[in-house]
């Protein structure tokens, strides 16, 4: 009798106990100083070997289309992307299709590009945001200044050092997609013939793009904060990732632990009834 | 490996124009009367089911076509909910649409009170249950969060498209204890509904059950329609498969059907049969 | 410098940091109950949210697409768009609410035109992708000069259930004739195999949101609290 | 003659004519339209629809020449730009809807109008902040510290922590979601829920812990094993867990996404081309 109210219990568990969990146990891995190190996945290696074959000079279009929601995972990947673009003293310009987008991409790239020493204007540019995804892409592929026009500062984006020689999309060598929404697709549909697609979603998008990266749509991909991890280990730098990995890991198990103790819970419960 | 024009590969505008006659024709055909199957989808028993609940216990309903922007999915998702209005107003059952987008929410209200009027029952409309709550993604979800808790409904309903904020949805729905079904096109978002919901349509499932309820000519002939392209993709993988076995993949045959650029090759090999002929 | 001066709201970056640890703890209460504290902070979100939007929409795009070439380049034709588009907001009108939909017409017919293309570009490499998988160890596919079978053996597994996989779950999504007798087998396998993909997707997502979740607490607990996280 | 010089005053004054004749043109039509009867409403937003569409058909499917272009190339920049301006004024219907609700629920004094206010202040402030923002950046106002700090104040330490904890609150709901559906009751269920825990546990370092720390597995692939896949050496490779994650999402999850894609293609363009020719009902 006493045994079967346990299982019963622990079936019956209130939510905001299961949300208490998950809420300490994040902060105690967190805290904890233990280290865990992982191994390159085959996508994050596709996508790291990509960008190495860039030369000095080259042209890159970031696409970062993440707001404050998805920052915990774009955030790392966004900033192991661009101190890898600098390593390579490749060119690069930022477009948003999402208005908030805009703001946190032009702020946080600044932020980086200062500390990597990359000058705005000669070495990169913002497009600012466009509102209309396949429209942008499209105009772009036809006529980028003049679907452009400006950057995020209001110069025409002619007169930009950096864009020199730019005509067309189809100048540019790669295109990065940082995203938590499907803009990807749009970049697959519409780039130029031999622009090369690179894939940074958040988790959520990931499994669905294993078909892009079968047939070779999409060149590579860092999966979330542990895609970021995994990169920032392959360029021997450690960000924020690295302690965000951890949480992740110890949180995974955390659920997993519950999702096999709700089965015994279940298995036992009904034993005792049906005994 | 894209393709800015058909001319990139004409295999593309075959394809297209093949699927869009079988389309075409098979609406034809439903116009002039001919009657198409459709099979019956499993979760429309669900539907009645809960709907019978939700009756018997005479709390209100809920509607959702998330953040659906307006389009063909917004007018199907109304379908449906507009076969349930027509069913819970029998028996005068309180019922709330909550809307993400100023068209959708504008074209709701007509099809709701269309609902209450082909039941029978016009003065059971009120134009206040079919509210717009925000646009903003998470502003819409807190919107519906607090509704379904106050409100303490006893069945929702979700279809559409649906994003991040499923998972609130359901998760509410669950905390209150209603009967969910849920049907949307973004498979993102299944898994959760599988998890947290009474019964999921999953994807076409969606198109195919305002079909059958509708029985709108235009949806089934081309419900027919997209079952003649499947078989076309099927019987080109096939062809596919047994000329890449036997002769490798850089066959022109392969290259032909779908890769850009492809046509090249088969360009070369009509020439010189041509020149070879002649 | 005492600890509780770097920790209370006394200069403009405090002040900042506590805005954000309010906002943050006002979104958690709704885990216990739904509530006022929530509520208020729920509409200062959308408040905030909408506002927001103007700035990149007036600026980025009206002023860059309309204004400019209009005031500054004198390209009068541009003139027309944003007097038809104003159309749209005849929306909630029930007498003129019918000239919003010219324009949503024409957002829609511009999308179903474009359509094309995506298909073409987004299905046709995969189909080809698909049908170039060789089911065979054949010498036209693989490189045998040294008798090598086994070794591609995994490669030609690994594409059967992919093809095997990929039929099954296509004849699940069909509707027009019943599903009976083998056909109905083959269906129900594909719902199971459909079954493993959202699976994946729910494994992928569960990194994502904790993620996002490990993301906050590293914010309460680094800048608001001031303990050091990071490296490992 | 498409141009007119803008340099002088004169030339702007002109423009903003042109604009403002445009303006009453469209309003004037508005009337005009209305003395069609529903069917003749229909067939004009068919006909609208139709050519939008027909310009992106049109320059997809006919034949180009050695440049990729063909004679309506030329067009596609222009209707992008259009489309830019029509998405925009399109999403700056979604914020009117809203500011329209809320304007109303403090007028007619509704239940709870309080926070109405509180979602107008917002968005007044945020709007008056963020316009402002823009302009500076293109030099068209001027930088101040009061717009640094209030903007900052409004966006780095409000809207961010916001919308960011918002999206989290997803942690603690899929937690109990599944913790409450993943029991063995059906082979559906008991499928999903074997995957997402081996895709958990395989993408995460716990996995590379357990596999290569513990059960002590080859971490990476010789050409000799590669040579031999049945060798005991390449089994114990491939039986790590996050080699088994990654061939779930590579072997059994590409086809299951592909075979979802290759659906949702078709009924996309069966889609396109009943809305491109106006054929379903209930949208025109």
């Amino acid at each position: 009798m006493e045994k079967q109210t346990i299982w019963h219990r622990l079936l019956m568990i209130d939510r905001r106990i299961l949300y208490l969990i998950l809420f300490v146990n994040i902060i105690i891995f967190l805290l904890l100083p233990v280290k865990v190190s992982t191994v390159t996945s085959p996508p994050v290696r596709r996508f790291y070997d990509t960008i190495e074959q860039l030369k000095p000079g080259d042209m890159v279009m970031v696409s970062s289309n993440w707001s404050a929601g998805t920052i915990g995972e774009n955030r790392p990947q966004l900033e192991a992307v661009i101190r890898h673009l600098m390593r390579k003293k490749v060119r690069f310009t930022v477009i948003s299709f999402e208005p908030q987008a805009r703001d946190i991409s032009f702020r946080f790239v600044s932020r980086v590009t200062e500390e990597g020493g990359y000058q705005y204007g000669k070495d990169w540019a913002h497009f600012g945001f466009l509102p209309a995804l396949v429209g942008g892409i499209k105009g772009m592929v036809k006529d980028l200044p003049a679907t452009i026009k400006q950057d995020i500062k209001g110069t025409p984006i002619a007169q930009l050092p950096v864009m020199q020689g730019v005509k067309t999309l189809a100048d540019y060598k790669m295109v990065i997609d940082v995203t938590p929404a499907g803009t990807v697709a749009a970049w697959i549909a519409y780039r130029p013939k031999d622009l090369i697609v690179l894939f940074c979603p958040t988790s959520v998008m990931a499994a669905e793009a294993y078909t892009f990266l079968d047939s070779g749509q999409v060149a590579g991909m860092l999966t979330g904060a542990i895609g970021a991890q995994e990169y920032e280990q392959l360029l021997q730098r450690e960000g924020l990732g690295t302690p965000f990995a951890k949480a992740i890991s110890f949180s995974h198990a955390l659920i997993i632990l519950f999702i096999i103790l709700g089965n015994v819970a279940l298995f036992m419960s009904r034993r005792a009834q049906g005994g | 490996m894209s393709y800015q024009h058909a001319a990139d590969n004409w295999f593309s505008a075959i394809i297209i124009a093949l699927i869009a006659l079988a389309v075409l024709l098979n609406i034809a055909r439903a116009k002039a009367g001919a009657q198409l199957y459709i099979r019956r989808i499993p979760g429309l028993d669900a539907i009645d089911e809960a709907i019978g609940r939700s009756t018997e216990m005479g709390r209100p309903v809920t509607m959702i076509p998330g953040l659906t922007d307006f389009g063909v999915v917004a007018v199907q998702a109304l379908t449906i909910f507009k076969y349930i209005t027509k069913q819970i107003a029998k028996f005068a059952t309180p019922m709330r649409l909550l809307t993400a987008n100023a068209t959708v929410y504008a074209v709701a209200q007509e099809a709701i009170q269309d609902a209450y009027n082909e039941a029978g029952r016009p003065d059971l409309y009120d134009p206040d249950d079919v509210r717009f709550l925000s646009d903003r993604q998470f502003a819409f979800a807190s919107g519906v969060a607090g509704l379904l808790q106050r409100e303490r409904v006893a069945a929702s309903f979700m279809f559409g498209e649906f994003f991040a904020e499923s998972l609130i949805f359901a998760e509410t729905g669950n905390i209150v204890g209603a009967i969910q079904i849920a049907g949307t096109i973004s498979f993102t978002q299944v898994p959760f509904f599988v998890a947290a919901c009474d019964y999921t349509i999953i994807g076409d499932e969606f198109y195919a059950t305002s079909a059958y309820l509708s029985r709108e000519p235009v949806l089934l002939g081309s419900l027919v329609g997209q079952d003649i392209a499947k078989l076309l993709f099927v019987l080109t993988i096939i062809v596919g498969l047994i000329t890449t076995t036997l002769q490798g993949k850089d066959h022109w045959l392969v290259k032909l059907l779908g890769m850009p650029g492809g046509w090249e090759a088969f360009w070369k090999v009509i020439s010189k049969v041509i020149s070879g002929g002649s | 410098m005492e600890w509780w001066q770097n920790f209370l709201p006394l200069s403009y970056e405090r002040i900042g940091v506590w805005a954000s640890v309010i906002c943050t703890v006002a979104i958690y209460s709704i885990l216990y109950r739904e509530n006022p504290f929530y509520r208020l902070f729920e509409h200062l979100f959308i408040g905030l949210g909408a506002g927001y939007s103007l700035g990149p929409v007036l600026t980025d795009a009206l002023y860059r697409y309309w204004y400019a070439p209009l005031w500054q380049d004198g390209y009068w034709l541009w003139a027309p768009v944003v007097p038809f588009g104003l159309y749209l907001y005849f929306i909630y009108s029930e007498r003129y609410g019918w000239v919003s939909r010219l324009v949503i017409g024409l957002l829609i017919g511009a999308n179903a035109g474009l359509f094309f293309q995506e298909f073409a570009s987004r299905q046709l490499p995969q189909l080809n992708s698909t049908l170039s998988k060789p089911l065979w160890i054949t010498s036209a596919n693989f490189d045998l000069t040294n008798g090598q079978v086994l070794q591609w053996l995994p490669t030609v597994i690994n594409n059967w259930i992919f093809i095997i996989f990929l039929v099954a779950v296509m004849t699940y999504f069909t509707f027009s004739f019943e599903h009976r007798g083998p056909v109905k087998r083959v269906a129900t396998a594909g719902r199971w195999f459909l079954m493993i993909g959202l699976g994946a997707m729910f494994g992928n997502t569960v990194m994502a949101r904790m993620a996002l979740l490990i993301g906050r607490i590293h914010y309460l607990l680094s800048d608001w609290l001031g303990i050091p996280i990071g490296g490992g | 003659m498409w141009q007119i010089e803008t340099g002088t005053t004169a030339g702007k004054i002109y423009v903003t004519l042109i604009v403002l004749a445009f303006l009453v043109l469209f309003m004037g039509l508005i009337p005009v339209m209305q003395v069609l009867p529903p069917r003749g409403r229909r067939a004009l937003i068919a006909l609208v629809t139709f050519f939008a569409g027909l310009v992106f058909a049109a320059e997809f499917f006919w034949p180009v020449n050695k440049q990729g272009e063909n004679w309506l190339t030329p067009a596609i920049g222009p209707a992008q730009n259009t489309l830019q301006i029509i998405a925009a004024m399109a999403l700056a219907l979604g914020t009117y809807g809203l500011i329209r609700l809320h304007l109303r629920n403090i007028v007619q004094q509704r239940s709870q109008w309080g926070y109405s206010v509180v979602l107008i202040v917002a968005f007044v402030t945020m709007g008056f902040f963020s316009v402002w923002n823009t302009l500076a950046e293109k030099g068209v106002l001027s930088k101040t510290v009061v717009l640094q700090r209030g903007f900052g104040l409004l966006f780095d330490n409000m809207l961010v922590p916001l919308e960011s904890t918002m999206f989290s609150l997803i942690a603690f709901y899929i937690f109990s979601a599944a913790y409450r559906a993943f029991r063995i009751r059906s082979i559906e269920a008991s499928i999903l829920m074997f995957t997402a825990m081996m895709v958990m546990i395989g993408i995460v370092s716990l996995g590379n812990i357990i596999s290569y720390q513990w059960l002590g597995l080859p971490v990476e692939q010789t050409a000799e094993m590669e040579k031999n896949p049945f060798s005991l050496r390449n089994i114990g490779y491939n039986l790590a867990l996050p080699r088994i994650a990654y061939w779930i999402l590579q072997a059994l999850n590409a086809p299951v996404q592909r075979a979802i894609e290759f659906g949702v293609g078709i009924a996309g363009l069966a889609m396109a081309i009943r809305l491109w020719l106006s054929l379903e009902r209930g949208i025109t």
